[in-house]
Order: C-alpha cells, then structure tokens, then sequence
C-alpha cells in the first residue's frame, strides 16, 4: 500500500515534472538562464528575449554618457579652445550634426553600420529601425535591448565627426561641415563600424569567425579616433590655416570652458569605454580601470613634460594629456591589463605631446585644435598597442578560437592592416569630399566672416554679451 | 577745469581711490584698458605654440577736477599708485572747456 | 532491496521538497519569482519586499538625471537666456523651489500625490515619508525601492514648477514666486500629479480599473509641461512683459550657457523619460528610442526652418528644437514606435516653432523665454499625439482590459479631456493665487530694480565680476 | 511493469539530480545564490566570482559619479568664487590631484588604504592593482567587481585632497600643494581610509570584530571631510590672509560658475553617498532619500537665516546651505531615517552658517573658500549626529553582534573618539608637511605674482580672454 | 570741433542714441566704466563678510562733433540721459585738434 | 604734447601696433569699445524677435606723444588701420597739457 501510495506519488510528481519540463525548459535550463545573467552568457529558454536589467541599465547609462561627451562635453572642450568671436560656430557644430546624424542613424545608418550584409556594409534590413526592438539581439548583446544597443551606437555615431570639427574651427562654413560630414557617414563611418564591429564585418577579429583582418577594437581607436583624426589632418591641410595663425595671437578664449569640457569627457568616457563591454560584467570592469589609469597618467605625463620645458605645467596641457590617455587607452580598454593601461597612458601622453607641440610647429599645417596631434595619433598608438598588450585574462573573448592564436603574437600585424586600411579610406574619402564639396557650396568662409567671426555672420548670434 | 587721465596697475585702486578720497575728490570713472609701454608683457604657450602678450593689463582712471585742484590730485594718484616698478603708468592732464551735470543741468566747476 | 531502497529515496526526496515546498516557497515559485525580475513582474513570494537591483540602480541614476536637469541643466538654458544682470535671478530661483519643493514633498508632498485617497486628491498616510521604506511598494514598481520611487517623483516636482521660471524671468519679485510656486504644488500640481499618476487617481487609464478618464501620461506631458507651461502663460500676461521689451534689445546674454543647459536637459531627460518605466525593461528601452529621435528630430526641423526662413540656423534654434522635441514626446515616449518618435518631433518642431517666433509676436506677450511657446504647446501637442500613436507593441500594459478597448480608437479623446481639464485647473489656479500674491506680497519689482537688475537687488550678489 | 518502469524513471532521475547536484551545487544553493543578489548576500557556490550587474553597473555610475564631482563639479564650485585672475589656479590643483592620486592609487595607494595588513594601515599586497580583479572581494562587497570597487574609492582618495584647494586658494604655490597633497596622502588619508574602512582597519567598527574603537562612516565624514577639512583650517593659518584680506574686496568672479558646481556635487554626491552601500540594495536606497532631504534642508536654512539677517536670500548662501547638508549627512547618510536626516539638515544648516558667516570673521582667518567652515564642521557634527541617529531599521548591518549594543546608546563615544584622533593625525600631520615644504620649497607665491594672479605665473595662461 | 564725453546710466543708452539721432549726430563711442560719486553704491555679503561695492556700471559715450553741433548735441544727451535721480552722469567738453577719417583720410569737420 | 585716439577695427590692432613701433612710438593704452557710425550693424533673431545691433565692436587706441611725433603717429594709424571699408575708424588729436610717469614722477614729454 505505502509502495502504491510512493509509486503513484512519483509518477505524479514526475508526470507534472515533465509536463512542466518538457514543453517547458526545465528547472537547470531557467537556473542556467538566470546564471548565464550574470556572467553575461547567452540565455537558451526562458529568459530568451528578455533584456537583463543590470547589463540594460547600465548601457542606457553609457548612451547617456556619450551623447554628454558630445553635449556638452565636447562643444566646451572645442568651444573654449576657440576665439570668442567663433565659439557658437562650434556648439552649432556639435549641435548640428547630433540632429543630423540621429535622423540618419533611424533611416539607414545603423542598418548600414551593424545589419548583417556584405563584409563592408550593413543591409537595409533594419533602416527605419524596423526590427529593432527591445529584445537583446545576440549577436551583440545577450541582455542589452537590441533598441539600446542601436541608441549606444549612434552615440558613437554623433561624436566621430563632431571630434573632426577640432581640425577646421574658426573657418569652415557651417553648411559645408554638415554636407561633408553627412557624405563622410556614409562612406567612412557606416563601412569602418560595419567592418570592425558589425556582426559579419571584414575586420571584426573578436566576433566573426570569417573575418578576413582578425583585427580587435574594442570602443573606436579605430572606428572612432583614427577615422576622425586623419580625416581632419587632410581637411585642415586642404582648407589651409586660420587668417593670422603663426602671426597674431589666437589664444583660447576660455579655458575654464575648456576645463569643464574635459571633465565632461572623461567621466563619459567611462559610458564610452566600460559601456562597450555591452554588459556591466568583469571586461566592462577591466575596461573601466583601464581607462581611469590612462588618463591619469596622460595628465600626468604631460604635465611633467611642460614641467621641464616651460616651468609650469599648463591647464590646456593637463587637459590635452588626460584626454590623449583616454583617446589612446580607447581601443584597448577592455583587452589590457592594469599595467598594460599605465604603460598605454604614458606612451599615450608622450607621443600625443610630440604631435601637438612639435609636429603641428614644424610641419605648420593649423589643426585648430589638435584633433589629429590627439585623437589620430592616439587612436593609431592604441590600436597597435592593443595588438601587442590584449590579454585573455582581461577578457575571455580573446580566448575564443578564432583569434586566441593571435592574441600575444602577431594581433599586432592584424591591427597595423585595419587600422592602414581605415586611415587609407579616410584619407581618399575626405580629399574626393573636400573637392566636390568646396566646387559646389565653397568649403571656407570668406576673409570678412573669418574677421567678424563666424558666430555672427553664419549663425546671428553672439556667444556672450557684454 | 581739467580732466586727470591716469593709467593705473589694477590691483592699486582701492589705494588710489582711498587717497583721492582724502585729497576731497569725490568723483571718478574707471575702465579696464590693456596698456603696452616698456613694461614686459609674458608668453603664453598652448600645446607648444607661444604667443607673446604684450598687452597688460591696466585700469584707466578719469576725473575731472577744478583746476586749482590739480596738484593735489595728481599728488595722490602718485600716492596711491606708486610702487616704484615700471609699469605704474602715466597721468595726463587736458583742459576741459564745459561740464554738465545731468541731472541738474548745472554747469562748470559746479557739476564735477 | 533496490526497489526498496528505491521508494525510500524517493519518499525522503518527496518529504524534503514537501518540506521545502510547503512552508517556503517551491522552486517553481522562487524561479518565477527571479525571472519576474526580468519582465519586471510582480515577485510573489521569496523575493516579495527585496528591490531588484539593476531596476533599483537605475532609478537612482534616474533620479540624479532629473534633479541634474534643474540643477544646473535647467538653471543654465535659462539663466543663459536672461540679461547679464539677471542670470542670478533665475539661478535662485532653480536653486530656492529644488530646496522649498524637496522640504514640501517630504512634509506631505509625497503623500498628496502618490498615497490612496480620494481620486482627486491623496491621503496623508505617507507624510514625512512614514512608511515609505527601501522596499518597492507594488503600486508603483514591483523592484524599484518604494522610497526611491518617492525620490524619482520629487525631482519631478522640482522641475515643474522650475519651468514657470522661464515665463516670468527678469521681473517677477523672488519671494513672490517662491510663495506662489508652493501654493500652486498643493493647488495644481499635487493634484494633478494624484489624477493621473496616483494608483487610484481620477484620470489614470493605465494603472486604475477605476479611473473616471482613461488617460496615459507616460512621463509628464500633463503633469509637468501642460500644468507649468499653462500657468506660465497666464501668469506672464498678468505680470505684463519686461521694461522695454519690444522697444530695446533684450539679448540673450550667453548663448553658451543655453548650450551646455540644453545638453545637459537632454542627457538628463533619458532619467526623466527612460526612467519613468520604474524599471530598467523594454518600456524603458523603447522609451529611450523615442526620446532621442524625437530630440534629433526636432532639432533638425527648428534648423532647416531657420535655415529657410533667415538662411542661417541658430544655435538658440537648435537648442530650442532639440528641447522642444524632448518635451513633446515625454507623455508619449513610452507609447510609441520609433517611426511615432520621428512624427512627433517633426510636428513638436513646426508646432513650438510657431508658437514661439509667430504667435508670441503677434500677440504680443512677453512669455520670456518660452515656456509657454516650448512646454505648454509641445506638453499639449504630446499629449494629443499619444492618444494617437500609442500602441500596445512598445508598451505592453496599453494591452490590459481597463484600457486597450480605448487604444488606437479613442483615446485621443481620454487625452483631450484630462488635457483640457488640467489646462483649465492651471489658469484657473494660476489667476486666483496671482492676485492674491500681488494685494499682499506685491509680484512685480520696481522698474528701478528692474533696471539696475534683479541680482543685485534681491539677491545682493553679481553674477560675473570682470 | 508499470512499476518497474516507474522506479526506473526514478532512478534514473535521482541518478541525474545526483551527479547534478553532488559535486554541483544544488539546485537550492543556485537558488540561494540567485537570491542573495537580491540581498546584496555573500553567494556561496555558483556565483562566487561573478559580479552582480546591477550592483555593478550602480557602481561603476557611482564612481563616474564621484569623479564628476572633482571634475569638473568641485573645480567649478571653487574655481567660481576665487577672482578671474585665479581661477585656473584652482582648475589645475583639481586636475593634478586627479592625475596624481590616480598614479598613487595604483602604485600602492589603494593596497595601503584596503589590503589586510595592521589595524593601521594596509599591507602592499595589492601595490599596482596585483590581485584586485573584476571578480568581487567578499570583504568589501559580494556583487561589486573588487576593481570597480578600487576604482570607486580611487574618486574618495582624488576629491579629498581637493576640498584642501578651498582653503588655501589664490596664494598657495601649485608646486608646494601638489607635494604636500602627495605626502598628506600618505600621512593622513591612507591611514585614515585604513583604519574606518579597511577590512581589518582599527576603527571600522560596521565591519571589523576586532576594531579597537567601533566608529561608523557611512560615506567619508571623518576620512574625507574631516581629514581634509582640518587639515584645511591648519595650512590656511599656517599660510596667513591674502594680500588685501579684509581690506580690499575679495569678490567671487563667477556666482554662475559657482551655483553649476553646487550642481554638479549635488548630483554627483548621489554616488558618492548612495554609492557607498556599494550595492544596489536598500542600505543605498536610505541613503539616497537622506542625502536629498538633508541637501535641501541645509539649502532652506542658509536661505532663510539668510532672509532674517540681511533681508535676501543669496545664491552663494543656497549653494553654500545644500553643500553643507551634503557634506554632514555624508557620514550619516546610510544609517538615518528620513526625519534624522532632516534634523542633520537642520543642524548643518545652522552650524556652517555661523562657521562661515561669523567664526571665520570672528577670528579673522582667511579660509578663502571655506573649506574649514562646510567640511569639517560638517563632516564633524555628522559624526557625530551619525552616533545619535543612526538605526537598524534603516541599516541591517548595525544590528550585527559586532556593534548593536552601542547603537542607540553609546556609538556616539566611538564617534568621538574616532574623530578626535582622526583629527588630531589631521593637524599634527599638516603642521609638519607646512614647515618641512614651506622650509625646501617655499608655501606661498610671491606678493607680486599674488596681485597679477596665479593663473598667469604659475601657469601661464589665462581664465578667459575678452 | 569738440570733443563730449558723456557718462550715463547703462539703461539710458537707446534714448541717449535716439535723441542723438534726432539731433542729426550720427557718431558715437560707447565703452563700459565704473563710476564712482555721489550715488551710493550697494553692499555684497558673501557667507557674512561684507563689502561695499562703490563703483556703479556706467556707460560713457564719446563723439565728436563740429563746434556748431556741442549745444544740440549736449542737450540731446542731456534729454536722453536724465531720469532726475541721483548718479544719472556728467557731461565733459573738450576741445579737439584734429579729426581724421581712416578710410578716406578726410580731415576736419568733415571726417567726424 | 598731444593725445592721440583712434577708433579702429579689432583685427588691425596687431598692424596698428606694428606701424606704431616702426614709427617709433612705444606707449600706448588700449580699450574695447563699441562703435556706432556709418557702418551698419547686423540684425540677431531669436525665436524669431528681430534685434537690431548697431554697436559693432572697435578698439580705441589712445597715445600722447610729443607734437612733432603727432604726424608719423597718425601716419602709422591709417597705414595699420586702414581697409579701404566702411567702419575704419577715426583718428582724433586734442591738446595735452601735462604727462607725469607715476614711478619717476618724470613730468612732460620725458614721461610719454
Ligand atoms: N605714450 C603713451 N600714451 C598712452 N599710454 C601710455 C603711453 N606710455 C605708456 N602708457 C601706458 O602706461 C602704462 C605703463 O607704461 P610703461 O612704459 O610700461 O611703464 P612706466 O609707466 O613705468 O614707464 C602702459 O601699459 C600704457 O598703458
Ligand atoms: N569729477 C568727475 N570726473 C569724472 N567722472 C565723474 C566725476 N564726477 C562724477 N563722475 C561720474 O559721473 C557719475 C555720476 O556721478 P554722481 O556724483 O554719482 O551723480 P550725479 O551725476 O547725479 O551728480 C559717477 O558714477 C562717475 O562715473
Ligand atoms: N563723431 C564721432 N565721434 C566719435 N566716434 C565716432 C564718430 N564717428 C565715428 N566714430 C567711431 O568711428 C567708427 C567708424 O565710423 P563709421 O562712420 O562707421 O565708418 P567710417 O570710419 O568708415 O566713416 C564708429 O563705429 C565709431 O566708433
């Protein structure tokens, strides 16, 4: 009888067990599905399509955090660089193209840059964000909204030509910079972030298995910095220099602005580099170390230098120091090692110096605000040094088969060829640009503009009044 | 009448003021001037690019006084604006051929 | 023996999970429980009192964002708009109503407005925050701390009546605002804040089966834009406009704090409308979409109208487009696709642009810097276009009983009619508390003060030395 | 047969349960892992090791947080109230200390500061960061990343040292603080940050058994605001008045920049209080409604004595108000309830008020941004107060064996005691640093370079052109 | 020619400049100053400490203008300028020497 | 000895300043100003309400140099300032009667 009684109750038990199992995912597969949570794996049942609130909350944070590096952040880190007359004309750049690139991001710019299509450009699949919901899409994110993920994106999307305004302040025209830059999207942003990071991109060594280049950019040295910083290098040798520049005096108009925009910058930067980890997990910590060292020591070590060759470590050199470190540590964030940061910060602080105090004087072409001395040369610096510095043990995707065999081997010679690769097309891309561009609306201002200032003459308005 | 047109070092003002005050000036118009003169301006580097600034800058004082009032006005913006170093600036006196007081149309010796 | 040892084991593995199961709550339970988190579902049992952490996280971010949008987000776009001699005045004013407001709530403000009382009005059952712990409170948010909840909804409070300020700025006398903008939290805003947010708030179509108008508000179209921007307009015709105003230039005195407020608005109002899902889930992520494109979107038309109008884009314009679109889509942004988003920050930039550069000339007030023309035209436009564009696809609650029969039929008119009455309180309330203020405090300051500026004279300070 | 099927079912599911659950964890300690997330509990078995992600990402928010207040935050709210010709002086004393605490940090700041070693300090196990990796360290937190931990606490050990810049701004040679910043690092913070929160620290007595002096701290009030706030009193004696102190006008050159500061601490302050539970949970929760109550009581306080005695309310008085009811809840903030953390506000309010508008005047001291006067009189009535108000019911951890027989009785002694020696390490330390820096390299600039402004001297640049 | 130089109160500008207008003066200098006189100025109080701030914004205006045009001239200023409250300026003539045009180099009368 | 004032465009001061020294002439104070003539401002909108502006910044350059510099000086001015456009500026020259160098209390053309 209790032998009856334990039968029937087993077969009880296992027949609502297996009901509930069978069609249903059994108890492992949830608790599996709520572990993989935490270690920012892939869920298999139950928790398939649902965004995790931890990783999903954190990247809605780091969106926020580097559209802040552009708004404000950088339009006061470029604005107080400027002359006072011209300090509009750069907000309204910043302005400008944050409008313009987030109608393009929804009509086919994220569709371009990370929908499955060739190896060098996205499908149509996703323009208009069709398809784009809030459920994680795994090839990018288990547990990051597929939707946030794209908004995360465009933010790198508003900030990549807003860095190339830097290069060619103070004398091209508004309507000018907004066209060029549209164009540059289209054929320099949309393909590089297809190649380096969408999902079946030619150069995306850390995800796709068929990548022809297995190069690794983890937050945009390449994608971001170095397509921005050699294009603005050609734009400001094909616009020429600034009226007066060598002669009279074009000496920041607030650096207190400009102060104010680097500590916008950095703390964005944390939702730039740690964000990119597309999950709060342990390479979003690695990577958020990673950034804080570099850019206290690219402070520091510009510091130091203007300590022994002027005497007096300079606000604006402070500055251009902890953003180089930031800039530089950008591709390697989330693949190096706390020394490895310390190492990419110092490396970062010295050669960025030498670009902008020394370089740009012998060379004399006017890169207004160093966005080639900082942000090509850093992201160049820090794309090779991922190569040599990326470690499995920082992040364990570096083990997956497909690039393990790099990794702490020749990664380096995959990176030199991406970033050549990128650098070539930015460079072509901007000079065809700059060409049809200035033929048909004219790229520069005129002299009088360029004396009144731009503010006025191109947008009627004063910065400030008296 | 006399207008007393003094260039000043900014941080003696409240001495100049102080010491007009005393000599029985009351009233005086200020405005901040960059001056260049044989004073030494500085250099400013900026990632490396050095702009020499010449211009420094200098607070130009203007009273217009009575002319027996001169002297001792001129006497004490010496005083209070002297510190021995170059670059204390300069006072100039012009003749003045008419003053008006707004506000109670008065006019000459009595409006300043 | 094995059969025996068999039954055996399964009768103490049946007796332990009974045990297990009976008192405690099963596996099942405690799975459900957990993955409730994700969907952001109500816990039933193990997890029932404890806040969820990435949803608890993200509302503290959130609620930072909110009070960072008013101080110094708000206090910078408009104290960037006023006279030089000004800018102080709309500091203080920001800066007095974030300290009078957080006093308030916690006295009974909290209370008024979230606790269950009449449909109109709360209970006092939660003044000074009694039991208003760390544990979420259903009502509101099954994993968001009750008290974090209580925080979120002050920096609402804050905000709102930090809005009016734009309409009165440059005249108004200080305490006479502070006066009127406590009485106006008890006469307009607690109320409204219970009629449409309250669990059993009159016009709650979302959440109350018992609502008498079915209306959504998803992040404050009525209860913040719609109430300050309203009484803005009245209370900016009662006042009469600035000495001088139309005769002699009244210029922004720093375009480039307007900027910086502006960019900081918007980053802000992710927290403001991401983060008024009280969790960090798909609303929250399809929220995200909506706000950003419609900023984007909005930006772009203020500029392309300018730039068709006066040929040149301003930056006043784009901060006003981009701030425009956030505005307008905040009751919606948790309702509506992406392609929704993009509609209403297309017709949030036409509509606000007209109210701001053609009716307010042509009627001649003197709304100072346009809260009237932004927040009470995008607020009300927002809420109109919800009724519209809502769909239960971004937000599955429009697909409960109590409300979906209305969805995508006639719930514009559920909208029209909380509009309307919201609209009618605010200028009711507004007048009524004007006059009462002005025979006893006195509203206005002295044209001599008003002159020599309100810095000075009310507050004894100067905004900039040289 | 159906039995024997039956009992073969069984078999072979106990079978699979057993291999599952023998060397695995069970299925109950998954679940309890799972859970303890929730609880911000140690997990035993499948999540030791992983970060959790909400708490993580809260945390990493916090530390950005933390850094904003530095920069750019703290070097607005000086950078404003100093005179034009100083402000960069003071931009740049926030930025090295940024770069050069970081540096430090790495070095062997951190290890001394949280690594075991005496009750005094930490041991150097944890020089360069070896060792502290993304995986949690249980004694400092179960869910939160041990580096995100490091890095948060690196923003404490940066912003501390910067508070010292109020006191001994426009006078102070940046060689000479930035050296005495480095020694102070080591003489005063380290060992402080040691022996309140270090694992084994001498006077942590939330967390060590063991503790010689059971003090509480929930965010820093005796380690960063009473370590720097005394130390700021010291060097401004020691330093002596500004030139024309008490005689000349010393006026703010920007309020405006001033109130954005005040902002910014306000907003980032969330991280820094809220933060500190280093967990998403309730403790953080109760911080975060106290540190909003007390930063707008303190604001309504300095505007109403404001009122009484000079008739207006001032923006500096509002900042002034909501930054001292930040800083004294700041020790207190994890363990009071809503009416505590009132009170405190009140009491905060009143106490700095007479510190900075009648003390300082009293005794003549020129503490230039009183540092002293909101600091350490608030940090050291928080103490304090955090002894007299501190409960269970807002922080679990008070009702540990360890320390619930002092709560509510005599905690406030350990208070005492803890902060009087902190104090007396404070002055005794600074005292020796002044002499043997102001002996080699000399404390104070020259009275010319005094009155053309640090700026130009020690930097080389300046604030703002016209 | 003369020389006037009027210093006014800031919010009088756009009656002095339209009564200028009128008055068929068409050139003017305008610079911000600090004016100190018998207008009290005001007491700042940052966190208790007191100060008392003497110098008040003014405008000064300057032109020059043929000697013909100096009493049309100062009265339109004066109608511009006059609020009858204390501190509302004063007006100074001198006498000028030369006037050269830049553009044109035209001298005299006819350059001003 | 003589005051020279020029109103000038912004962006000439740096060849103002370079014609001043080739002729010879060091001091010299210099302020902002705002410059209301001929040339006509510019209208700024916001949101739509039209502002005219026409107050166009200009730098006033003043120098007192002995008489007989006055010629070279006013030379260099024109050859520094002059564009050929409307705005350039103009020069005035009125009659100083004293100059005293505050530091060594030098007085007359000894102290310019
Ligand atoms: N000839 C001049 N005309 C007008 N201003 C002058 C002249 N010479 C000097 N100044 C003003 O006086 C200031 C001080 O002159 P400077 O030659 O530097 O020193 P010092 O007064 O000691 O001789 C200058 O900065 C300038 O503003
Ligand atoms: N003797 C003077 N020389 C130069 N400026 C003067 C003189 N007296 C007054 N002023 C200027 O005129 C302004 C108004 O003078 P004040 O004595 O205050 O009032 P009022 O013009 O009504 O007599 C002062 O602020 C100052 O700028
Ligand atoms: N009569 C005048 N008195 C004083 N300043 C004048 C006078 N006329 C012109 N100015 C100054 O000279 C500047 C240039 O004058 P404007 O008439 O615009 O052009 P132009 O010098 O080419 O004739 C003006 O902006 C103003 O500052």
């Amino acid at each position: 009888m209790r032998r009856l009684l334990a039968s029937l109750l087993l077969l009880v038990g296992l027949t609502t067990a297996s009901t509930l199992f069978a069609a249903d995912p059994s108890v492992e597969q949830r608790l599996a599905d709520l572990e993989a949570y935490f270690k920012n794996g892939a869920p298999a049942t139950s928790l398939v399509g649902s965004p995790g609130p931890g990783h999903n909350g954190w990247l809605m944070v780091s969106a926020g955090l580097v559209l802040f590096m552009t708004l404000p952040g950088l339009a006061l880190f470029y604005g107080g660089l400027v002359r006072r007359k011209n300090v509009l004309s750069v907000l309204a750049q910043c302005l400008g193209l944050a409008g313009i690139v987030t109608v393009l991001w929804w009509l086919c710019g994220y569709s371009l840059s990370f929908s499955k299509g060739s190896p060098f450009f996205g499908g149509m699949g996703w323009s208009l964000l069709r398809g784009v919901t809030a459920a994680p899409n795994a090839d990018y994110s288990p547990w990051v909204s597929h939707n946030i993920f794209a908004m995360y994106q465009l933010m790198f999307a508003i900030i990549t030509p807003g860095l190339i305004v830097g290069a060619i302040a103070e004398r091209m025209r508004y309507k000018a910079l907004i066209v060029f830059c549209v164009a540059w999207m289209f054929v320099v942003y949309f393909p590089s972030a297809h190649m380096l990071w969408g999902a079946d991109g030619w150069m995306n060594g850390l995800w796709n298995d068929s990548a022809k280049i297995k190069a690794i950019d983890f937050a945009g040295g390449i994608v971001v910095h170095m397509t921005s910083g050699w294009s603005a290098l050609v734009l400001c040798l094909l616009l020429g220099p600034r009226k007066g520049y060598g002669r009279e005096p074009i000496v920041p108009h607030s650096m207190v602005l400009c102060m104010v925009g680097t500590g916008m910058l950095w703390f964005g930067w944390y939702g730039f580099n740690a964000g990119s980890a597309v999950a709060a997990d342990t390479v979003s910590a690695n990577a958020f170390v990673a950034t804080t060292l570099s850019a206290g020591v690219g402070l520091c070590v510009w510091a130091v230098i203007e300590l022994m060759l002027r005497g007096k470590p300079s606000i604006l050199g402070m500055c251009s120091g902890a953003v180089a470190g930031l800039a530089t540590i950008t591709p390697a964030s989330g693949f190096v090692s706390p020394a490895g940061a310390v190492l990419i910060g110092l490396l970062a602080g010295v050669a960025t110096y030498l670009a902008c105090a020394k370089l740009k004087i012998a060379f004399g072409y006017d890169d207004s605000l160093d966005t080639f001395g900082v942000h090509a040369v850093g992201g160049t610096l820090g794309t090779l040094l991922a190569g040599f510095l990326a470690t499995p043990e920082v992040n364990p995707n570096l083990a997956a088969d497909r690039i393990k065999g790099l990794v702490g081997s020749t990664l380096w010679i995959e990176q030199l060829k991406a970033g050549g690769l990128v650098l070539a097309l930015s460079v072509g891309a901007t000079v065809v640009l700059y060409f049809i561009i200035d033929r048909t609306l004219g790229c520069r201002v005129t002299e009088e503009v360029e004396h009144q200032g731009l503010d006025l003459a191109e947008h009627g308005e004063e910065g400030y009044t008296h | 009448m006399k207008r007393i047109e003094a260039i000043i070092k900014p941080f003696r003002l409240e001495d100049v003021k102080d010491a007009l005050h005393e000599a029985g000036v009351v009233g005086m118009t200020v405005s901040e001037v960059k001056g260049f003169g044989r004073q030494k301006g500085h250099t400013e580097i900026y990632r490396g690019a050095e702009y020499t600034v010449d211009f420094l800058p200098k607070l130009k004082v203007e009273l217009v006084v009575a002319d027996h009032q001169v002297p001792t006005a001129v006497a004490a913006i010496i005083k209070g604006a002297k510190t021995g170093k170059i670059g204390d600036g300069k006072i100039f006196v012009t003749a003045v051929e008419e003053a008006i007081r707004i506000r109670t149309e008065e006019r000459g010796e009595a409006a300043v």
